[in-house]
């Protein structure tokens, strides 16, 4: 039996709106164990911290219950308030009675009752607790960054700037990602690859950071401070030591049919190729879809005109295993797929095409060299539609819920553009909501609607039909005027939704990361850790936790950086004490546990044991606190109970469930 | 029998065993006991007929600990318990010689006795090399007969096969002596419905006297100290109260042996108060076929048990409500 | 109650003959703790309405029952003379030890008994010479028969008390000790603690060891005249008994208590019977001659 | 237990600590009620809940036991919950052979993201055993009175 | 001497029920042991031996002692209720009777414990003499006479007539309440069965088993025997044979938490579980050798020492039948003899 306080926190009117946090604290105190009970305003705060240590020293406490809101939330305050009044920072419970309690709970009457019971818990389960003590692991001051786009990049200069060693494992040929593919960038017009380049260039010249382009993460185990990751370097079948990056082979390749990736399938590319003329590595990649040498054995042409000879079409893949403390997931996005979106006719007519395909367009290195023309028959365009929230905030399940945030600002970049260079082509923009909320972002809307007069129509477009004349007859509603619209253009933009990129489900599994619904990954807290991912070890950095415009993108790759780096610059890691125990008395030895145990943290050792008297050897199941990640599988796999789980251990649990059900 | 008893014999004079485990004559014509035997002499109260129904192979976990090896007689579907202990690290197969014994089925006095014979005095035509098919009891109230199939334990109706999984040698023939479908027990009571489920299992379960018996004789629940001895789980309960606690007792019995019971029958077999406790564990045996695909505990040594195991596209627990 | 056997006020008489069955306890109240050693407290117990909660002999053991944690019998460390209260020194070493230490002054606690038989104070003791040798937590029970020789103490001969302990602030009751025991005339009180400890000025060795020097440098005689009692940890005792063995001291003048091995007291439950010997029943007092021809099963 | 001639049910929700857990405190900050009868115990993962668990609280009075675990791929120790699955499929499948209604106790995978879902699942759940009623198979007699 | 057709029992049961409790061997799922009687409940009077013996009327497998509930800074404790309704036990055999007396020299002696009294005041015990007697009896090596059985009333099944004879005043008391049932009966009719039972007694293969060498004062020759070292080797540690034997007495208090109080019962206990004599001290019968001597030294060497030479075993069998495996009084008994020891 503890000496036991309990601390009812109001949490301003949060809890005490509808629990009577008076009551729950006068039903507490005849609670067995229970010598000291009291309610405050703010227990998370410094004050309500301050009144846990006075009550530990004047009572001589032994055990914390605090009932207030989520442990998730504050559980680790409060284990530093217990730790600063000299309890074992274990020793502290938290009911959680405003998430699973007051908020959900409207009668006073029941909150109270259930406050009451959650509390009660709390205290049967402080009854049970032992002080733990956190363990160490060392930390393998490296980081590892999934995705080169400008996220991945960031993120590795800074952390390399921190002098730690970073790798890129990026999976196209060249770093650089979707912000390489774009024109200009708002909302300060920057032309995308000027400002892009150079950090590709720090990147590539940093002595810290190494870069796996054209490769994949295969597998990940260990947890953090000492992550094993096997990097599947796919064959180039180019050697990138040799290779002077001349261009030749590109020029001299007789298979150029195969559509551009890079180039949003606009344009064509040759069968080795290097996806854009800034690519970092400046090194080709042969597509052995498209070589003709893969296919009929013919041909070969590129290695015999490489000076350098640094073709080789006997290069394998190789599996690199790399060791790291730090795991940063930066892999972007993509445009969905318009497939369920017909109705804009995109895969009849080639002169509807998406924002990201313009980006192309207008782009100077792009298909059409930067000239703005119609990809049907290449004539200028009079009128050009654009079409805002193509499969954004879309309540059936055709498109995504979500707002995809960065359309509103790119649409009124290319409208101004557009209008700029070419003053007598008439742009209209159809839109629900105009969102421009970041810095000068409504003054730059502003200018393309007043100085470049930019239509903009608040309405949305019923369907877009191709006319036996080339032209586009889009039929749309205007809800100010509360009329219907019909506009004949030369050419559709359709602002398409963005998806995080579709390996993220993939390597989330393998990181053990949470990732929800929509594929984007899961933070630890949507407000107070951003960057991070529950599962320790492992941070966020850019759209693949939620949709962001280039802005946002570098602030959080920085501050996913400086996580990283607070991580990697301590020696030792705290791990976690609740982890799996063998009582060696009752310990069988047959494996059960072993075979369950997901981190392959249970050996077993044959040891001398006094068993009430009768002295054998026997075997004996071992735990590897550095290991054990405390899921407790091998608990219930063990019959004899003789596993049990501190922290959350067979009587504490029972002790929780009869407090419940009593 | 006699080939058992030279051939034991042999081994221990030449030294290969150092005590052999079998069956000692008992003092009524029905209760032969396990035991050990250290001397050729002594071997001559060995006997091996109908009645030997006892699976010895949970007590080669302590015979494991033993100077020198174990000659021990496994009857087929022992051998399935010996697989499993021996895949739990409990039995030291260098430690045991098997002589896998022929098995034409064993007997239960108890199914005898229900027949209405009374007094039994001598019983002939048990012996493991007779025929095996009539029963001629000799009791104080008269020649009495009985058919071995009506006396035969119920595990023996639905013999897993004849086939002993491990052994070092074989002596005896078998009889095959399954005549029942192993899971009609079973699929009679999932077609019940609830109220008459629960009246069947109550009505059983009020009998039981807690004495531990099925979880003593069991080979795979050998636990050191079983969880209801100990206050691991807090649970150390002995009342008999028949209500909650017999059920609790039976289906964690169950659940700790789902996946490595062998289905060997030992615990219908030893329980005073005759409750068919099969049915538990054959339960949890058909669902893993069904949902897990066929496994047969202790087929194989080594073999990973269905609930240390998974696959991505498992049934969900919701199966249960669906499957009626 | 019953129908047939009703007498005028209502009782039944085929069964009034039996007071509160023994297994039930009484509902006492502690209204003193204190800290002897670091692990080892006295607790008072009073009846909720004062005095005694049942009256006891010395030597005897009493139940402590706590509800939903286990029981566990100890003895009761006061001697039956003191009229206002009886005392518990408990070591913290289990389960129910735990939470006991955990108690306040003025919580309920369950106790039932009085168990056992009594070291023979009344008779075989009486007028003889007491030689007390007692080892740690052993000194609880021996503590109940020393106050009544005091207390009684024109009854009795001379008295030795030879008490060792792990370490000087292992040493229980050491108030007493200094405060009565020592100052008692014809008492005299030998301390001894197994290892060197600065700051502590008494014999150093352990209790065998110095009971064999007091014998033979002759602060202790064994007469005809002379029964010792003795009560510790299994080895000490095995010890003593070969000690006092060599010193000419036959089986039968000397006491020991089999304590800490039982259940229910009322030599029923079948725990507590080494041979044909109930300890809860004809012990936990024992002369040692009569444990010698119990058979080695304790 | 009844009060005011309405059925209270007792119920004990298992809920994982990255997943479920996370989901019951989104669903919390959203302010989706569920009834109070549902009480949640926090487990590190849904491979942490020993049927000893269970049948203890139908022995002490609860009317209904659910377990929430991650989706089976999304589990923070990567394989809990399938090994949750295959004991849980199994606990019920012998619950139903002895007789206790189906839907007593029940498996819900939620996810941290999915605050409407567990609200869902918990008045679904409560509204399943109110037409249960209370808890007579599995409960002990001497925890009635 | 009485008698009443079998075909009325059932009237004559009901009769009885009237004024208190009845028990008697009913059959519930193919196995027959002592239950209370409800009307309609399948008595069964021919299986010879219930599974579970009858000592469950007086000495319930478990019982609660009392309940204590946190008050406050109080505990209140309720003692149990003491049994105080009459109540009648019918159809127990010679053996069970003889259990039922070991079992008052126990728990009547000093300290009396009040709950086994208080059932054994209330309690009628109806006899009931054994038809046929089993190849695994052997009462009449502990002189119990089957086919006179000494209880309140003794009873004997004879074709299809149940012969009825009170004995001492309160089997009188019962016989006046249902005399309306009983008819007068010839008394040579009874001594006929008499000596047929006695007949078939001595054909018993176990009726010659002598006890020679087993009393009260054997404890060090018997206790330091090797042939225990032997014998015990195939014991599984259960607890049937203590569970279904009609003398033993041994019993665990518990504590059950309900959530509201803390119930503390009394329950049966087996001398042969591992950890029956772990206590503070810790366990001081560590190996299933020391367990099975203990219990068959209990019963033949240990409680006669402590009453006057009377065996602490009635001859019933019952361990003999339902051993897992076949390990019993008997075989010891058999073992010592023939070692001579």
């Amino acid at each position: 039996m503890q000496r036991i306080g309990v601390f009812v926190c109001h949490c301003g009117s949060n809890i005490a709106a509808t629990v009577d946090v008076k009551k729950v604290v006068e039903v507490i105190r005849s609670e067995p164990g229970v010598v000291h009970a009291e309610d405050y305003q703010y227990m998370c705060s410094e004050a309500g911290q301050e009144r846990i240590a006075i009550a530990v020293k004047e009572h001589k406490l032994t055990g914390i219950v605090v009932c207030s809101c989520s442990p998730r939330m504050h559980e680790t305050t409060f284990r530093k308030a217990a730790e600063r009044a000299g309890l074992n920072p274990y020793m502290v419970e938290i009911a959680n009675i405003r998430e699973h309690c007051s908020w959900i709970h409207k009668d006073i009457n029941e909150g109270t009752e259930k406050a009451v019971i959650l509390a009660r818990a709390a205290v049967a389960k402080v009854n049970l607790n032992t002080p733990l003590y956190p363990g160490e692991s060392r930390v393998t001051k490296r980081a590892l960054v999934i995705g080169g786009g400008i996220a991945g990049i960031q993120t590795a200069l800074d952390i390399a700037d921190a002098g730690y060693e970073v790798d890129i494992v990026e999976k196209t040929p060249s770093i650089g990602g979707i912000m390489s593919q774009l024109d200009k960038t708002f909302p300060t017009l920057d032309c995308s690859a000027c400002i892009l380049t150079p950090k590709m260039v720090d990147a590539a010249a940093h002595e810290k950071i190494k870069l796996y382009t054209y490769s994949e993460v295969e597998k990940v185990s260990g947890f953090v401070g000492d992550f094993t990751v096997d990097i599947r370097k796919k064959a180039r079948y180019v050697d990138a030591d040799k290779c002077t990056g001349c261009g030749l082979c590109q020029e001299k390749c007789p298979s150029k049919k195969t559509p551009s990736e890079f180039n949003r399938g606009l344009g064509n590319r040759s069968a080795i190729y290097t996806p854009f003329a800034q690519a970092i590595p400046n090194v080709p990649v042969i597509d052995t879809d498209a070589c003709i040498k893969f296919k009929t054995g013919k041909c070969g042409l590129c290695q015999k005109v490489c000076a350098a000879g640094a073709i080789d079409y006997t290069q394998k893949d190789e599996i690199v295993t790399e060791k790291y403390g730090a795991i940063v997931v930066a892999t972007g996005f993509d445009t969905i797929k318009l497939d369920n979106y017909d109705e804009y006719a995109y895969n009849q007519s080639k002169d509807v095409i998406t924002s990201l395909e313009l980006e192309r367009v207008m782009n100077a290195a792009g298909p059409t060299h930067g000239h703005l023309e119609r990809l049907s028959d290449g004539k200028a365009p009079k009128e050009i539609v654009f079409i805002q929230c193509v499969g954004s905030r879309c309540s059936d399940d055709r498109g995504k819920p979500y707002c995809s945030k960065i359309c509103c600002m790119y649409t009124a970049k290319h409208a101004m553009l557009i209008r700029d260079k070419y003053p007598d082509v008439n742009v209209t923009v159809f839109y629900i909501d105009v969102r421009t909320p970041g810095k000068n972002f409504d003054e730059f809307y502003r200018r393309a609607v007043e100085q470049y007069g930019v239509n903009y129509v608040k309405g949305q477009v019923g369907k877009v039909i191709p006319q036996p004349n080339g032209k586009l007859l889009v039929q749309g509603s205007d809800l100010l005027d509360n009329k219907q619209i019909l506009k004949e253009a030369d050419m559709v933009v359709l602002a398409t939704a963005i998806e995080p990129n579709k390996d993220v489900r993939k390597i989330a599994t393998m990181l053990t990361a949470s990732i929800d619904t929509n594929n984007f990954l899961t933070e630890a807290h949507a407000k107070l850790r951003p960057v991070e991912s529950p599962t320790a070890g492992i941070f966020l950095s850019g759209v693949c936790q939620g949709p962001k415009d280039i802005p946002e993108t570098v602030s959080q790759a920085g501050a996913a950086a400086i996580k990283v780096v607070g991580l990697l610059a301590k020696d030792k890691l705290m791990t976690n004490p609740c982890t799996a125990h063998a009582d060696e008395l009752l310990c069988n030895g047959c494996s059960t546990c072993a075979n369950v145990c997901p981190y392959g943290a249970i050996s077993y050792e044959d040891k001398q044991v006094n068993d009430h008297g009768i002295r054998e050897t026997r075997r004996i199941a071992v735990v590897n606190n550095a290991l054990c990640q405390g899921c407790g599988a091998c608990t219930v796999a063990c019959p004899s109970g003789a596993m049990d789980l501190q922290g959350f251990s067979n009587r504490q649990i029972l002790a929780e469930v009869d407090a419940i059900c009593r | 029998m006699q080939e058992l008893i030279t051939r034991a014999k042999e081994l221990l004079e030449n030294g290969t065993v150092a005590r052999v485990l079998g069956w000692k004559i008992g003092d009524l014509p029905y209760n032969p006991e396990p035991a050990f035997f250290e001397t050729a002499e002594s071997l001559d109260k060995f006997v091996y007929n109908g009645f030997c129904g006892a699976n010895l192979s949970k007590y080669m976990i302590e015979a494991s600990k033993l100077e020198g090896k174990t000659l021990v007689c496994l009857k087929p579907c022992d051998t399935y318990s010996f697989n499993q202990l021996l895949t739990e690290h409990r039995v030291d197969r260098d430690k045991a010689y098997i002589i896998g014994v022929g098995c034409k089925g064993k007997l239960d006095v108890e199914k005898i006795k229900k027949t209405g014979i009374k007094g039994i005095v001598s019983i002939s035509g048990a012996e493991a090399d007779s025929a095996c098919d009539t029963l001629e009891i000799d009791t104080l109230y008269g020649k009495k007969s009985c058919a071995y199939g009506d006396a035969m334990l119920e595990r023996c109706h639905v013999c897993k096969g004849k086939e002993h999984k491990i052994y070092d040698e074989l002596i005896g023939e078998s009889r095959d002596t399954a005549d029942k479908e192993r899971f009609a027990e079973v699929e009679m009571i999932e077609a019940m419905s609830p109220e008459e489920k629960f009246a069947f299992f109550q009505k059983e379960l009020s009998k039981c006297i807690r004495c531990n018996a099925c979880r003593n004789v069991c080979p795979a629940c050998s636990c050191r100290k079983c969880v209801f001895d100990s206050n691991k789980f807090d649970s150390a309960q002995k009342a008999n109260v028949d209500s909650f606690e017999e059920k609790m007792f039976h289906i964690i019995r169950a659940f700790h042996v789902a996946g490595r019971c062998t289905d060997c029958g030992e615990c219908s077999r030893v329980c005073p108060q005759g409750i068919p406790l099969h049915l538990f564990n054959r339960k949890f045996i058909k669902d893993i076929d069904e949902l897990y695909g066929d496994y047969t505990a202790g087929a194989e040594a080594g073999s990973l048990a269905p609930l240390t195991d998974f696959k991505m596209d498992d049934a969900e627990p919701s199966i249960v409500n669906e499957r009626g | 109650m019953c129908t047939e056997h009703k007498n005028e006020n209502h009782e039944c008489t085929c069964h009034t003959g039996y007071t509160l069955d023994t297994l039930i306890p009484k509902v006492g109240i502690i209204t003193d703790i204190r800290e002897e050693t670091p692990d080892v407290k006295t607790f008072r117990v009073n009846a909720p309405e004062g005095g005694k909660l049942f009256e006891h002999l010395p030597g005897q053991c009493a139940m402590i029952c706590v509800p939903g944690v286990s029981e566990g019998m100890f003895s009761i460390t006061s001697s039956p003379t003191n009229k206002e209260y009886q005392e518990f020194s408990i070591k913290r070493c289990g389960m129910l030890t735990d939470h006991l230490h955990t108690l306040q002054v003025g919580d309920p606690i369950t106790v039932r008994g009085p168990y056992g038989n009594n070291f023979p104070v009344d008779t075989v003791l009486k007028g003889k010479d007491l030689v007390f040798v007692a080892g740690g937590i052993g000194l609880a029970p021996l503590r109940s028969v020393i106050n009544y020789v005091i207390d009684n103490r024109a009854d009795y001969g001379k008295v030795d008390i030879v008490y060792g302990s792990r370490s000087a602030d292992d040493l229980v009751q050491l108030k007493e000790i200094r405060e009565l025991w020592m100052k008692t005339e014809g008492v005299n009180v030998h301390l001894t603690i197994d290892r060197e400890q600065e700051g502590w000025t008494g014999n150093v060795g352990f209790v065998p060891t110095y009971l064999k020097e007091l014998g033979e440098s002759g602060q202790i005689e064994f007469g005809v005249n002379t029964i010792s009692l003795v009560c510790g940890p299994p080895i000490m005792i095995k010890f003593v008994l070969a000690a006092l063995k060599d010193m000419g001291v036959s089986k039968d003048k000397i006491y020991t208590t089999l304590e800490l091995r039982m259940k229910c007291g009322v030599g029923k439950c079948g725990r507590c019977n080494i041979g044909s010997k109930y300890v809860c029943k004809d012990g936990p007092v024992f002369r040692c001659d009569e444990v010698d021809e119990l058979p080695n099963e304790y | 237990m009844s009060v005011n001639n309405e059925f209270k049910p007792k119920i004990v929700a298992f809920c994982c600590n990255w997943c479920s857990y996370a989901g019951a405190d989104l669903a919390g900050s959203s302010r989706l009620a569920y009834p109070a009868d549902v009480k949640i115990i926090r487990v590190p993962c849904s491979c942490r809940v020993n049927p000893m668990f269970i049948l203890r609280a139908f022995e002490k009075g609860a009317d209904g036991v659910i377990i929430c675990g991650c989706h089976p791929g999304d589990c923070h120790y990567s394989t809990g919950n399938y090994y949750a699955r295959r004991r849980m499929t199994l606990l019920f499948s012998m619950l139903d052979y002895i007789g206790v209604e189906k839907g007593r106790a029940r498996v819900e995978w939620v996810s941290a993201a999915e605050g409407v879902k567990f609200a869902d699942t918990m008045n679904s759940f409560v509204s399943k055993i109110k037409d249960l009623g209370e808890n007579v198979r599995l409960g002990d007699i001497r925890c009635k009175n | 001497m009485l008698k009443i057709a079998k075909k009325d029992l059932a009237s004559l049961f009901a009769l009885i029920k009237e004024s208190g409790e009845l028990y008697l061997p009913v059959k519930v799922a193919e196995q027959t042991n002592f239950a209370a009687y409800e009307d309609g409940a399948e008595f069964d009077l021919d299986t010879l031996k219930s599974v579970k013996s009858p000592k469950d009327v007086f000495f319930p497998q478990s019982e609660t002692l009392y309940t204590c509930k946190n008050e406050g800074k109080t505990i209140k404790i309720t003692p149990e209720e003491l049994v105080d309704q009459p109540f009648v036990v019918f159809g127990m055999k010679a053996c069970d009777v003889g259990g039922i007396e070991v079992l008052d020299r126990v728990f009547l002696s000093d300290p009396v414990d009040s709950f086994y009294a208080a059932r054994r005041a209330h309690g009628t015990i109806v006899a009931l003499a054994c038809h046929e007697p089993e190849e695994s009896c052997f009462c009449k090596v502990f002189g119990i006479d089957a086919a006179e059985p000494v209880a309140d009333v003794a009873t004997w099944m004879i074709g299809d007539e149940l012969y009825w004879k009170a004995l001492t005043e309160k089997g009188e008391a019962l016989t006046e309440k249902v005399s309306s049932l009983l008819t007068d009966a010839d008394e040579q009719v009874v001594e006929n069965e008499k000596t047929a039972i006695r007949a078939i007694i001595e054909k018993l293969p176990y009726s010659d088993l002598s006890l020679e060498g087993w009393n009260g004062d054997a404890v060090a020759e018997k206790f330091d025997s090797k042939l225990w070292n032997e014998l015990y080797k195939p014991c599984l540690a259960c607890g049937t044979c203590t569970f279904v034997c009609p003398t033993c007495q041994c019993y665990d208090i518990k504590d059950y938490n309900t959530g509201s109080s803390v119930q503390r019962y009394r329950c049966w206990d087996s001398c042969m579980y591992s950890d029956f004599t772990m206590m503070a001290h810790g366990n001081n019968r560590t190996s299933q050798m020391q367990r099975f001597r203990q219990r068959f030294m209990h019963k033949l060497v240990y409680f006669p020492a402590n009453n006057d030479g009377t065996y602490s075993c009635v001859g019933c069998g019952r361990c003999v039948d339902k051993c897992p495996a076949s390990l019993n009084i008997v075989k010891v008994i058999k073992a010592f003899g023939e070692k001579g020891e």
